[in-house]
């Protein structure tokens, strides 16, 4: 069974890298996915490409031998699979020959013993003493360097995360990352499981992307089944999915504000977002969104929006201040600079692959339900923090001017697809959050159960982008570019 | 009657090289005579001041005579040390160091014979022989090196010293023509300086200058003596630096009073002048860019040659006291260096600058010596060259030369710069580990203290006797 | 020979002050550092030193001045290279040897001249013929004798030996040279600009003053940068010699314009500031070479911690590192602030812009402080705070009984100056009125109103006193908190570099940082080894002394040209000058 | 006398005015005027922790940071300009100690709070006595008030220069410095700042109408220099660090502009 969307091409060990690699190259595309799922007798490795211009998902596979579980790595021609191969030797123990870095992603090195890999379908939760070595950070030598630890515990309310600094004074030389503090297993979790029923652990696994990963999730399962989605819920789900990006573009645009101690803005800003919570609640009975996709739709009609034109008023207002400020935009302006190489090497996509210029949205061709509604993206080529915010901006009225085009198309009837079955197969399901793509791979073993389920969030590629837009600025313009990212440490960690 | 002796010193001396077999014989027996010939200098020199009429000579030869005296003594005290070490290094072997004794007397003869014969032909005479001895000392190493430094000096001096002979020709001749005598007696020309035709006496004093400026080394005739100096054995090097030099000087001196009698004004002043701003320039430059630690040295010897030369030249009491003065002091102090440095050179058996490291270390009493004249030979106090420096300074700026007076420091500040560059990588740092600590022996060190005693004495407080003999001669100067 | 008038006797104090606490110190400082012998040399060049330094403030004439002054420069040179198998120490000898002759040479036409027009070297007749000298003659003398000076007090542009000599003689030997030695520099200026030349015109103050702000805040702005603790001392000498001559550069231009008193009291805050800085300084280097006995490195980037292990030594520090940022109560508090105080009153005093010159100059004095403030606390913050960053920092051992003898003699004149300032300001006005050369006694200043609230101390402590008792509550111990993550090592520290980043930022104009990154990859994203290092341009030495040098190197290489080697050419110029001489024959 | 003491005690009363100021520009309640009392109770009332690498240093920076805010209050009455000078210095004095106390226990953040305020503080010093020379010239020189006005904001760790109200380690300036502290040495840190701003306030205040210095005129002038702190917090951005030296220049162009406006 294939979707039209996704091709699939086998590769054998010897030419699986140059495969990647023409693939890499023919579609101008980053690694958008590497994972490995096991079989009987192999693991088999995918490896994800999007095509913008043929509208379609290419996947390399390779299948490794369990008694000899080795590939080549391809992270040294193709950056963005980097991070993917480690995932991969982490989670299933399959060594990617040749890629430099080998430190553990998730599994830190304090909690997790050695030779433990919780993906393999024989894993069992390990006794063993944790392997307790201590995480070795990239040194950078030279007399006056030292080294800035912040986090995984930080002041105000954002995940865990350990940032690295190596500076030598206040501009950044190296930032390093080490992130799985949220690790929660939710791959693991969601094995076995009926795809009707992990739906709503799909929701939890960004909580501030509650309906794009959701819908991502019951848009594999439901190519799987062939399951035909009704065209009031695939609205009803693309307004909330719009709600979504609303409330936390405006939420970051208030927290750039007030990272950078302009708190007049950002009151206001956290004004418009509650204005969207109560909107969200009245819509569907959650502030997040929560709860409200199933397989085959969604579980509940929405009301009327009312609020949306007294948000929008407040909006203009945030704008006008924020772009007009001399103070505030010589702070965002030009500072955290991602290049758009670099974007594009690390697979940085989404808000801020498009604040660098990369023009990658998957609202454009890709969703069946945007396609009549002539989206127009916005790109910026700068990649700096205001290119960011400016994206942000954009993309606001552009979610405020969807949800007036879609409720217009929004037609009558029902809410939930009659023929709801859960067959064997495997397919990519994907969905533009609000950070960008959210991408989940799922197959169903004959059962109906979920077999495997690969969950890509943008922030796991993102978060890499983020260590090198704030190369050369000052530590305190730190909490802006990292705002003005807002990556998901949960999404990343899984 | 002392004078005799000090000339005959030297020739007995070289003929004893006849009948003493052992080189450590003839060095002592050198050291013995030149004691004597400095006793008999010295009392020479007092016997003069005594009573000004008592002897054949002036003061500016019994000057001459002593400050040769000093010098020799001293290099005959380091030279059997000196001699023995390049024996054992097989540099010379022991039969030709047997040469070396009477080449040494008969050189330092001359030298002595210039300063106190008073017919300007034979002092023509005896400076040619100062050169032709001297120039077998320069090449007594008979390799490729010594033996072309040699020729370069014997050839350039010899032209130096023609045009010398012209300059002697036509004072006689502006001798002949106004008074109708023959004569070459200093005191007869001298007396009748006032009646020489000036036109002639100007040309002549031209060649005398540029003459003897030759073999006195005042640039742009000087180009012969870095050679020379750098090639030629230790003692000799202070000897041609510390009292050749000065002989001919003397000479130029000597021509130099004449001529002034007879012009008046400021003629003999500027050229002198003239010479020794050149030779300062010149040796400022070239002193920074040495390689060789001993060529620097020659190229200080320049620069002192210029100092003295600008001392007579702005003349007054105090400038030609200072210019006398200097003399003395950098004889002594430049011999001490040379002895010094040629310890160092035999110990580390090179001569190249960079590689030469530590030597206070390898040679703790040579080094300690060094050190010293450096800074003695730069014009610290309490050094002596600090005060005769200073008088000359002090008659520019008092003499209306302001401008000649910051020139010459300025020239000293970049000499001295570049010296203690050179020699604080010298003598500090670490010793190379090859490098076996040299214990000089007895004669040697004694030298070394003879000439520091001068060194640290001479600026407090001139002797009496040198403070004697200078006065003299500012009378003989008219001033 | 001699001359004992109230300023020479102030600065033989000086001189005793600060020797015989290094004296002591040097015992323990030397020993097993060096052996018997060389330590006997290092105590014998240490007398002919301070004697020579005695000889220099009362040489009694110009030229006893001049040999006396040749001496210290001597014997100086010989203490910078003591250690003499270091590369280090033979560089530094040989740049402040050349320096301090240029200056000497300065001063030895200064002094000629001077001998020329009075045909004496004695003070008071040279003083008599100098009255009588034209302006022009005066100004030319005046920029003689002050840059002849400025060179050896290490003053910017000149200031370029300083950081590489004082830190290369031994501790004690740099607190003389830090504290004494430049400061006889001053001595110099006044003696000869102030007393015999006569201020003669107001542009030499002005001009003082300018050079005085530029030594401040270059001195201070390079100390900031600097990681050798030594050579951040020598750069805050370059800095407080520029207070100094703030104090005596206000005090010739309030000479000049008539206002005596307002002179008097400059003149008392830059020799105020000349003995609080002979003190302070001399006990920081001491700490200094304390620290770099107990460690072996002066690097403070590997320092750190040491609080704990040289309790003595960092206590001294701390004392003169809030005395040397002009912190009340202590000493250097008193003399910045009198100098300020000069400038405010001056400023009331006098009309136009002279009034926005002295506000600058106390802007630069503020400014400077400010930096001395930060650049201090980057000091004591590093070395002696926080964790060791190296091994020989954790095994540092504090010192012996002889140095913490000479350190604590120092800190307890460092109080003793702040607290007891009524006392010596009293003093000092009988020192400035001879150095004037205006009986003290003429001029009567207003007591108190010149100097800071005596209540101040009081204040102090009363509240200091409170504090403590506010402070008393349960106090446990526990980890640094750090955002949670579990392993803080010593590299997670601020560092020295780190410290004064914003400064070379904001300096940048100045500074010219540059920084060397290099990095060896596995691919363009895989960075295997990465090695990072901020340095900064020394554009005096950059663009002026290493072009002067090459200027006159090239000179000198172009030179060599006519020693070719050929005979030929070499006759050919002994025939040139003969032709050229008889050619022009007539003009000589 | 008895008026400082007052307003010694009133000093936190400042903060918590302009904080109330700040939170109704931004359509918010906020906590009560109040509120920095309450802290100092809460902070009185609770252990102190010491980090285990930091020295005696540490204990004493706060007490002299305390006493060295209120000395320099203390001279504030001033009888002659030399005073004003000397609370310049004192307050150096506390922001030395207090500068060791953020280096002190080996925290990197510490030494970036260390750091940051020593560099802005070496800026503003000049500044302020620029500001205090033209004022001693003349002491109703507006421009110099003003002069004063941004240097008071920057001492004060204000906005635009600092951030009161920031939680980012990364970009605090002052704060930074005293993140170890706690408890009672923590209080006493905060009250010698309060102590700090009120000085500040206090000089412009008496500058601004110098002939209306009653205790009433006083408070009122206080008051609006409250609001008129809020209003400038609340309508600006922070500046990049490295953006304060054109802020400082500007503040010493004022104070320059002030003096050559009086000697014309």
């Amino acid at each position: 069974m294939t979707h039209k969307d996704e091709v699939y091409i086998e590769a054998a060990a010897d030419n699986f890298g140059a495969l990647c690699l023409s693939l890499h190259k023919e579609h101008c595309s980053p690694v958008m996915g590497m994972f490995a799922r096991e079989l009987k007798d192999d693991y088999r490795i995918y490896c994800a490409f999007i095509s913008v211009k043929l509208k379609k998902w290419f996947f390399a596979t390779l299948d490794i031998p369990k008694d000899n579980p080795q590939f080549p790595s391809i992270a040294k021609e193709i950056y963005s699979a980097n991070l993917f191969e480690r995932e991969i030797r982490e989670m299933f123990g399959i060594n990617p020959i040749g890629n430099p870095d080998n430190r553990r992603l998730r599994l830190h090195e304090e909690v997790w013993p050695k030779g433990s890999f919780p993906l393999r379908k024989d894993f069992v939760p390990p006794k063993e003493k944790p392997e307790g070595r201590e995480y070795p950070f990239a040194k950078v030598e030279g007399e006056g360097v030292f080294e800035v630890p912040v986090g995984p515990v930080h002041a105000g309310i954002i995940g865990p995360g350990h940032f690295r600094f190596s500076v030598a004074g206040e501009p950044i030389v190296n930032l390093e990352l080490r992130l799985g503090f949220s690790h929660r297993g939710v791959e693991k979790l969601l094995e076995n499981k009926i795809p009707s029923a992990a739906v709503r652990l799909t929701e939890c696994v960004a909580g501030d992307s509650a309906v794009a990963h959701s819908w991502a999730f019951c848009h594999a399962v439901e190519k799987i089944g062939g399951i035909k989605v009704p065209e009031r819920a695939a609205i009803i789900r693309a307004i909330l999915l719009e709600l979504e990006r609303m409330y936390n573009h405006v939420a970051d645009i208030g927290g750039m504000a007030i990272d950078v101690g302009f708190s007049h803005p950002a009151a206001l800003a956290s004004i418009i977002k509650e204005s969207i919570h109560s909107l969200n609640q009245r819509l569907t009975g959650s502030r997040f969104l929560k709860g409200i996709n199933v397989i085959g739709g969604v579980a509940r009609d929405i009301g009327n929006l009312d609020g949306l034109d007294s948000i929008m008023a407040d909006f203009k207002d945030l704008k006008g201040i924020l772009l007009s400020s001399v103070s505030f935009l010589d702070r965002v302006e030009p500072t955290g600079i991602l290049r758009r190489e670099t974007a594009e090497n690390l697979g940085v996509t989404g808000l801020a692959g498009r604040a660098s210029g990369i023009a990658i949205d998957l609202r454009q061709g890709f969703m069946e339900t945007y396609n009549k509604l002539d989206y127009k993206l916005s790109t910026y080529s700068s990649g700096d923090c205001l290119a960011r915010l400016k994206i942000r901006i954009d993309e606001f009225e552009g979610s405020a001017k969807l949800i007036r085009r879609l409720l217009e198309n929004l037609p009558q009837g029902e809410i939930l697809a009659s023929d709801i079955n859960f067959k064997e197969g495997y397919s990519l399901g994907y969905v533009e959050g609000w950070r960008g793509p959210v991408l989940y791979w799922v197959n169903l073993d004959g059962e109906g159960k979920i077999d495997r389920c690969k969950i890509i969030d943008p922030s796991f590629r993102s978060w890499q982008g983020l260590s090198y837009a704030v190369l050369g600025e000052i530590i305190p313009d730190f909490p802006l570019c990292n705002k003005s990212f807002d990556l998901s440490y949960p999404g990343g960690d899984l | 009657m002392e004078l005799t002796i000090i000339l005959a010193v030297p020739l007995i001396l070289s003929a004893a090289g006849l009948f003493v077999k052992k080189n450590e014989g003839l060095a002592n027996l050198n050291c013995l005579g030149y004691l004597l010939s400095l006793i008999f200098s010295i009392s020479a020199g007092y016997r003069f001041l005594s009573a000004p009429g008592s002897l054949s000579v002036d003061g500016l030869s019994l000057f001459f005579v002593f400050t040769i005296s000093t010098v020799a003594f001293a290099a005959a005290l380091y030279s059997g040390g000196y001699i023995e070490h390049e024996i054992s290094r097989n540099l010379i072997t022991k039969e030709k160091a047997r040469l070396y004794y009477p080449l040494f007397n008969l050189f330092v003869f001359a030298m002595l014979l210039v300063t106190t014969v008073n017919n300007l032909g034979l002092m023509w005479v005896a400076i040619e022989i100062t050169t032709l001895v001297s120039a077998f000392l320069v090449g007594f190493h008979n390799n490729k090196n010594s033996v072309e430094a040699a020729w370069k000096y014997i050839i350039i001096c010899s032209v130096g010293i023609t045009l010398a002979l012209l300059g002697t020709i036509l004072f006689s001749y502006a001798f002949v023509f106004s008074t109708g005598a023959k004569s070459l007696n200093w005191t007869e020309l001298f007396s009748a300086a006032s009646r020489l035709n000036p036109e002639i006496v100007k040309i002549a004093f031209i060649f005398i200058i540029i003459g003897y400026g030759t073999k006195a080394g005042l640039a742009p005739m000087h180009t012969w003596l870095p050679d020379a100096h750098s090639q030629a054995l230790s003692p000799i090097s202070a000897l041609l630096s510390g009292v050749l030099l000065k002989t001919s000087i003397y000479a130029i001196l000597r021509y130099g009073l004449i001529a002034d009698k007879c012009l008046g004004g400021s003629y003999v002043s500027h050229l002198l002048i003239l010479f020794g701003m050149l030779s300062l320039l010149v040796s400022a430059g070239l002193v920074l860019v040495q390689k060789d630690i001993k060529r620097l040295l020659a190229y200080s010897s320049i620069e002192h040659i210029g100092i003295i030369a600008l001392g007579f030249g702005i003349g007054g009491p105090i400038g030609t006291y200072g210019a006398l003065l200097h003399m003395f002091n950098h004889a002594v102090t430049k011999s001490l260096l040379f002895f010094g440095v040629g310890n160092i050179v035999n110990v580390y058996g090179s001569r190249n600058i960079r590689s030469i490291r530590g030597a206070l270390r390898a040679l703790p009493f040579s080094g300690l010596m060094v050190t010293a004249g450096i800074f003695a030979l730069a014009g610290f106090p309490p050094f002596s060259i600090f005060f005769s420096e200073m008088m000359i300074l002090l008659a520019a700026f008092s003499r209306g030369y302001a401008v000649l007076g910051c020139a010459m420091l300025f020239f000293i500040v970049i000499i001295f710069g570049a010296v203690i560059y050179y020699f604080s990588q010298v003598l500090f740092g670490e010793k190379p580990k090859n490098i076996v600590p040299y214990k000089e022996p007895l004669p040697g060190r004694l030298a070394f203290l003879f000439l520091l005693v001068f060194i640290l004495v001479s600026g407090w407080a001139v002797p009496v006797l040198l403070d004697g003999l200078i006065r003299s001669v500012l009378i003989l100067k008219g001033i | 020979m001699l001359l004992f008038d109230p300023l020479s006797v102030f600065f033989l104090i000086i001189i005793l002050t600060i020797s015989i606490p290094s004296f002591i110190y040097s015992f323990g400082y030397l020993k097993g550092h060096y052996s018997g012998r060389k330590i006997l040399l290092g105590h014998l060049l240490f007398a002919l030193f301070v004697l020579s330094l005695l000889l220099v403030v009362s040489a009694g004439n110009i030229f006893f001045f001049l040999i006396a002054w040749e001496l210290m420069s001597f014997c100086s040179y010989f203490l910078v290279v003591f250690d003499s198998e270091n590369k280090k120490s033979i560089t530094a000898g040989t740049i402040y040897m050349i320096m301090s002759q240029i200056g000497t040479a300065l001063l030895i036409v200064a002094f000629l001249l001077m001998y020329k027009y009075a045909g004496s070297f004695d003070f008071n007749a040279v003083k008599a013929a100098l009255s009588l000298l034209p302006a022009k003659h005066q100004d030319i003398l005046f920029l003689l004798l002050f840059f002849g000076f400025g060179a050896k007090a290490g003053i910017v542009p000149l200031h370029i030996w300083l950081p590489f000599a004082h830190p290369q003689a031994p501790s004690h030997i740099s607190a003389l040279m830090s504290g004494v030695m430049i400061k006889t520099a001053i001595y110099g200026m006044i003696r000869f600009i102030i007393l015999t030349l006569g201020v003669n015109s107001l542009w030499w103050g002005e001009l003082v003053i300018v050079f005085a702000c530029l030594s401040c805040l270059v001195g201070i702005i390079y100390a900031l940068m600097e990681k050798d603790l030594k050579t951040l001392l020598a750069y805050s000498s370059v800095e407080n010699i520029g207070i100094i001559l703030l104090g005596v550069g206000g005090s010739m231009m309030f000479l000049k314009l008539g206002y005596l008193p307002l002179a008097l009291l400059a003149m008392c805050a830059g020799l105020y500031h000349l003995i609080n800085h002979a003190v302070f300084k001399g006990l920081l280097f001491l700490c200094a070479g304390s620290v770099y006995r107990g460690t072996g490195t002066r690097n403070i980037e590997k320092l750190g911690g040491l609080i704990k292990k040289m309790p003595w030594t960092s206590s001294y520090f701390l004392l003169g590192s809030i005395a040397i940022s002009a912190l009340p109560p202590l000493n250097g508090f008193i003399s910045e602030w009198l100098t300020l105080m000069v400038f405010f009153l001056g400023a009331l005093t006098v009309a136009g812009g002279i009034k926005l010159f002295f506000g600058l100059a106390a802007a630069a004095l503020a400014l400077t402080s400010g930096l001395a403030a930060a650049c201090f606390v980057k000091a004591f913050g590093i070395t002696f705070l926080a964790r060791p960053r190296s091994a020989k920092a954790e095994n540092a051992k504090e010192c012996g009984l002889s140095m913490n003898i000479g350190m604590g003699i120092l800190g307890v004149l460092v109080v003793f100056l702040g607290l007891g300032a009524v006392y010596v300001v009293k003093l000092l006005v009988i020192v400035s009125g001879s150095a004037l050369g205006i009986e003290g006694g003429q001029i009567q200043l207003g007591s108190n109103m010149y100097l800071p609230s005596p209540f101040l101390p009081l204040l102090l402590i009363f509240f200091l006193g409170l504090a403590f008792v506010l402070q008393r509550s349960r106090v446990s111990t526990n980890q640094t908190w750090d955002c949670g993550y579990y392993k803080l090592t010593p590299r997670n520290e601020y560092t020295a570099t780190a410290f004064s980043k914003p400064f070379r930022r904001a300096f940048g104009f100045f500074l010219r940082p540059y920084r060397t990154a290099n990095k060896s990859k596995d691919s363009h994203y895989h960075i295997k080894t990465f090695s990072y290092e901020t340095h900064t341009t020394k554009i005096f030495t950059k663009y002026l002394y290493k072009n002067l040098l090459g200027w006159i190197f090239g000179l000198a290489r172009n030179m060599r040209g006519i020693q070719t080697g050929s005979i030929h050419i070499y006759l050919g110029y002994i025939f040139l000058t003969l032709l050229l001489l008889l050619v022009f024959m007539g003009r000589y | 006398m008895i008026e400082i003491i007052i307003l010694a005690f009133a000093s936190p009363l400042l903060s918590g005015i302009i904080t109330k100021i700040k939170n109704n520009l931004r359509f918010r309640k906020g906590p009560g005027i109040f509120q920095p009392y309450f802290n100092l109770i809460k902070f009185f009332s609770k252990e102190e922790v010491v980090s285990e690498h930091a020295s005696w240093i540490f204990r004493i920076a706060p007490p002299v940071v305390f006493a060295a805010a209120f000395s320099a209050l203390f001279l504030l009455p001033f009888g002659f300009t030399g005073d004003l000078i000397a609370i310049l210095f004192l307050l150096s004095l506390g922001r030395f100690f207090l500068a060791l106390g953020g280096l002190d226990p080996a925290s990197a953040f510490g030494g970036m709070g260390s750091s940051r305020e020593m560099f802005i503080s070496s800026l503003t010093e000049p500044v302020a006595m620029l500001a205090v020379f033209a004022i001693y010239l003349d002491a109703s020189n507006i421009m110099a008030v003003a002069a004063l006005f941004l240097v008071a904001l920057a001492e004060t760790s204000r906005i635009p220069v600092d951030n009161q109200e920031t939680h980012l380690e990364l970009t605090m300036v002052h704060e930074a410095m005293f993140l170890e502290y706690s408890g009672r040495s923590l209080s006493l840190i905060e009250i010698a700042a309060y102590i700090k701003q009120l000085i500040f306030f206090l000089i412009i205040a008496l500058l601004i109408f110098p002939g209306f210095n009653g205790f009433l005129f006083l408070a009122a002038k206080l008051l609006f220099l409250c609001v008129l702190v809020a209003v400038t917090e609340v309508s600006l951005a922070k500046m990049r660090l490295f953006r304060v030296t054109d802020f400082v220049s500007f503040a010493g162009l004022l104070a320059v502009a002030g003096i050559i406006w009086k000697i014309l």
